[in-house]
């Protein structure tokens, strides 16, 4: 990131902040927060904060709490927008191994297919091995073993190739 | 006592139960669709598991998820609220065969009930009146001339399967009644995939009159006596109060005691209704049960002081009934608005949207059941209610006045309301002087 | 009945009233400082008049221009409320030299009963106990030891012109007594500029107990039974509650009936509280009388179903109370809890501004009284409360489990409220178990 | 500051700043907060709307209803803040004449001095005349003849000289 694409605008790009602000309400974003070495552009729009209803229970159902499109704006808390995330298709019981004595699937550093089994999410006395849908490389796990999932519940974090 | 539940619901039923619920100190786990992410009320629950996207079909109404988030979060029981599945006596079995108790009838009372015509058998043989018509199905246009010539006109012709007016035709003499049984078989064929139809006496300006029951599992049922609902809106019910204005002593004692007996016959357990229409001459006549707690039920709580929420995770986990009839006060007047996102000048189409700013009113005699707040966006998939004011006052007069009073209060920015209507409906002689029928709405307010 | 009242008063209160007349049909004129300018519950009045700026003795305290806004507005009476000129008799008297009724007893009433040594000497002649002391005015120590060895030790040396505790002192035996005489004469002296004071018997962990009193102008007083607001902090109430816990009800009889011999010797109308406090053995001691409607009306009208504001606007002109003592029920259990702008972790500072967003209780037994809602901000002129939240539940027990739910469900973003606490008190031991005293809060929560 | 692309201008540069909070009003942004090495620009605006709360009653008690810091919303619907405003010190009946036969004290277009007697503000059977407080013209007579007035309504509408 040193040295700056020479067509990378001031940050005091007019026209780009514009664009920024028409993404925003079309995608009704609260806030964005962009920062690159020593700059930082920051908007924020919509109503009255809404950090009352933030986040106040445990992990896994802590999604529930966030704002509402809070999808997005969990998107603005990292840092970048390089990663994407393995979802849980289902309601269930987040298994890391296929066996108690037998290795995770997969671990932080792991390269992965879209068709690799990342985990187990066993549901109804039912299994379902969780396949990454995606190629690139784990970058964590958010879960732990055993612990339970809703549906869209984020598992891995991935950099994608 | 449970421990932990699952409310199978979303919005204000949801919250509702929450609260009852924390009251009780039973923890409680909320299910939630992308469309309900965020909401406020989902913080108040112990656990909150997403179940799918916004559509009810992809969520609210997914067995397999919302079965797996109650085996997950280790809940004992499922609360279903109304609408969803709370009617579903499949759901309901699935729910017991996976060990987690459902909170309401066996699904064996809920299917029995569940079918008009069934019903109807069972409530002749509880001695509780229904319309007289053709006991069971009309097979063809003699057999409907024939029965149609014993009840007297003017008939209703009524789908088995049917609901909403669906599959229903009114005829005036015979002319009329042989072509209306073909018109209304074709309908209720098409709506309901079931083309069997009965006939009935068509009552003229008839009231809504339904009784509220609860029931343990050890043979106690008892009555929180009854609503009027006779203020409706194409079949949606506008206004709830209790008790029903105008109604004679001897004639409330005995619609309450004929719910009372049809519920013992059907071997119900849990909280329901029993509804009835109610003619100009003040007879009542038995219509449909109603297998679950209704939207109005804050009524009766109200006049009687008995939280109905509580009373049926109490009875489904097992409980006897704490009090006998007689134990049950019927104090003061008790009426609900339904508050919805409806605009009542552009024929109350929806009115989904962002709601900038709410006034919520309050006071003297006045309860606000809602989980909405500034900033919270109603969603565009679900039903439109967004609240129900409620009020509880000595007499009906002072309770008409104190509603006008909150419904002026009530101040929405972002979204239009039927509150404005309502006001409109509580101010006129036919609604205070008690001249309103099932009908009304639409004859004379629109 | 009057056709139009002028509301002398802010926030709350001012909507309250503004309430009890829509509900009566009388039209409402408000009143507002700059610092209130803008305020939704405004909106509600017909009209609303600027009265000046932001401090209190520039806006609501200026009688003239108080006077001048119910004249160009044609208002018939005014009602105070209760703080600023609630209990002036000067404001009172002013009212009815310029024809305007004081919705609230006779100037010559509120001045008797203001004096707290002159409201003694009537409670004894009206036979309603008194604590223990000298029958008037101490002049000099010799006189203090002298009474203080009748009474027996420990004593109380009170300020005459008192309030808030200040020229107050505790004396333990006779060399106490004599530095603390001086010390406390003094304090009085340059508090209230009237250095008068007389003494009474100490008594230890008493209870605040308080008789609502009304009377009509044709001699007809009723009490609407007792409410228990032991739970203060620095003399102000944080919870107050009705029936008093614990009270055998002779003890209830006894004090009710007192309250009301009392207003009857005072010659007195309106709406008006007598005080007491219960010694550890139930016995009852006159303290004092206040000539108001008080903050913690509201626990009164939810056991009794009585509206209180509405009652004072009647007698006020001149109508006689529609009701009988033996009318008057006390259904359940009330409680209230004052929410207050404080902020319990920082030793209760004044937490003032913007109310970002604000999820406000409700759902079954649960009343709100407030003007507040998202975006309103909390002016630092004023009182610090913001709210006041009552629970109305058939026993104390799920009154308390009703409030500690409502307490939690109350979220205010933005500034620092006394709920959390409340929830505290309301989870204690001492307040189940009814072990709480006036300094009990100071003395065991802090 | 010193090396400065030419394309990008000062951060003090106004119509840049414009554009900026033009946008922000046009989409109902709360902040901007841009920064680059040592520059930064950050524009706030509004809480959410209180719309709802705007008058809603009759002339006089009107003000009572405007926005908190009504005052400053006010001006803002003026074109131009070049007017002052003559305020009633006093809660009152308002009289443009000191007779009913007499013509009223003042009429748009006439100069006015600080002495001025520009109305009465009747209170407690009290006339008080209210000097203008400020020279100009009387560009407008805000409040009809016997009407009823609060604290700071504003009585006259005057160009300053």
């Amino acid at each position: 990131m040193a040295k700056e694409k020479s067509d990378d605008p001031s940050v005091f790009d007019v026209e780009r902040i514009r664009e920024f602000i028409e993404m925003m309400k079309e995608h009704e974003l609260n806030e964005v927060d962009l920062r690159q070495s020593d700059k930082r552009i920051k908007l924020r729009r919509g109503g009255e904060p809404m950090t009352m209803y933030a986040p106040q229970m445990a992990a896994a159902p802590a999604a529930a709490a966030a704002p509402a499109g809070g999808g997005a704006e969990a998107a603005a808390e990292e840092d970048d927008s390089n990663f994407e995330y393995i979802l849980s298709p289902t309601v269930g019981t987040f298994y890391s191994k296929p066996k108690p004595e037998s290795p995770d699937f997969v671990k932080a550093g792991d390269e992965v297919g879209a068709d690799s089994v990342v985990c187990i999410v066993e549901a109804m006395k039912m299994f379902n091995e969780i396949p990454a849908g995606i190629s690139g490389k784990i970058v964590a796990c958010l879960v732990k073993n055993e612990q339970p999932v809703g549906v869209n519940d984020k598992l891995f974090k991935v950099a994608p190739n | 006592m449970y421990n932990r539940i699952l409310i199978a619901n979303r919005g204000e039923i949801a919250l509702r139960i929450i609260r009852a619920c924390k009251e009780l100190g039973v923890e409680t786990v909320a299910v939630f669709s992308e469309a309900d992410r965020g909401s406020a009320y989902l913080e108040l629950a112990d656990e909150a598991y997403c179940v799918g996207n916004a559509k009810s079909a992809e969520s609210y109404l997914r067995i397999n998820q919302l079965i797996s988030a109650a085996e997950v979060s280790n809940s004992e029981a499922i609360h279903p609220g109304y609408g969803f599945l709370a009617e579903n006596a499949h759901f309901n079995e699935v729910c017991r065969e996976s060990n987690i108790d459902f909170i309401g009838p066996s699904p064996q009372a809920m299917q029995k009930l569940g079918d008009k015509n069934t019903a109807r058998e069972m409530a002749v043989q509880a001695e509780v009146p229904v319309v007289p018509g053709s006991d069971g199905l009309i097979e063809d246009e003699a057999q409907a001339a024939k029965v149609a010539a014993e009840i007297g006109y003017p008939v209703l012709i009524k789908a088995t399967a049917g609901g909403g007016g669906k599959g229903m035709r009114v005829a005036m003499d015979e002319n009329e009644l042989l072509t209306a049984f073909g018109q209304a078989r074709t309908e209720a064929g098409a709506a309901f995939g079931n083309d069997a139809v009965y006939l009935e006496k068509f009552i003229l300006h008839p009231r809504h009159v339904e009784v509220q029951v609860l029931a343990d599992q050890h043979g106690n049922v008892v009555h929180l006596w009854e609503r009027d609902c006779t203020v409706q809106r194409r079949h949606q019910k506008l206004i709830e109060e209790s008790p029903g204005p105008g109604l004679p002593q001897d004639v409330r004692k005995g619609i309450c005691d004929a719910a009372v007996r049809m519920v013992k016959h059907a071997d119900y357990h849990n909280a329901g209704t029993v509804e009835f229409i109610v003619d100009q001459d003040d007879n009542f006549y038995f219509i449909e049960v109603n297998a679950r707690i209704q939207v109005e039920h804050c009524v009766s709580e109200m006049v009687t002081g008995i939280d109905l929420i509580q009373q049926q995770i109490r009875v489904a986990s097992g409980e006897k009934l704490a009090f006998t009839q007689e134990d049950i006060p019927c104090n003061g007047v008790a009426m609900e608005c339904r508050i919805n996102a409806e605009d009542p000048e552009f024929n109350f189409r929806p009115s989904p949207g962002k709601i900038n700013q709410i006034f919520i009113p309050g006071g003297m005699g006045v309860r606000w059941d809602s989980h909405v707040h500034a900033g919270y966006v109603v969603p565009t998939f679900y039903d439109s209610m967004v609240g129900k004011l409620i009020v509880h006052r000595p007499t009906r007069e002072e309770t008409i006045a104190t509603m006008i009073r909150a419904l002026n209060e009530l101040r929405v920015d972002g979204i239009a309301t039927t509150a404005p209507f309502q006001v409109k409906v509580l101010e006129s002689d036919d609604f205070i002087n008690n001249r309103v029928y099932t009908k009304w709405v639409e004859e004379k307010m629109l």
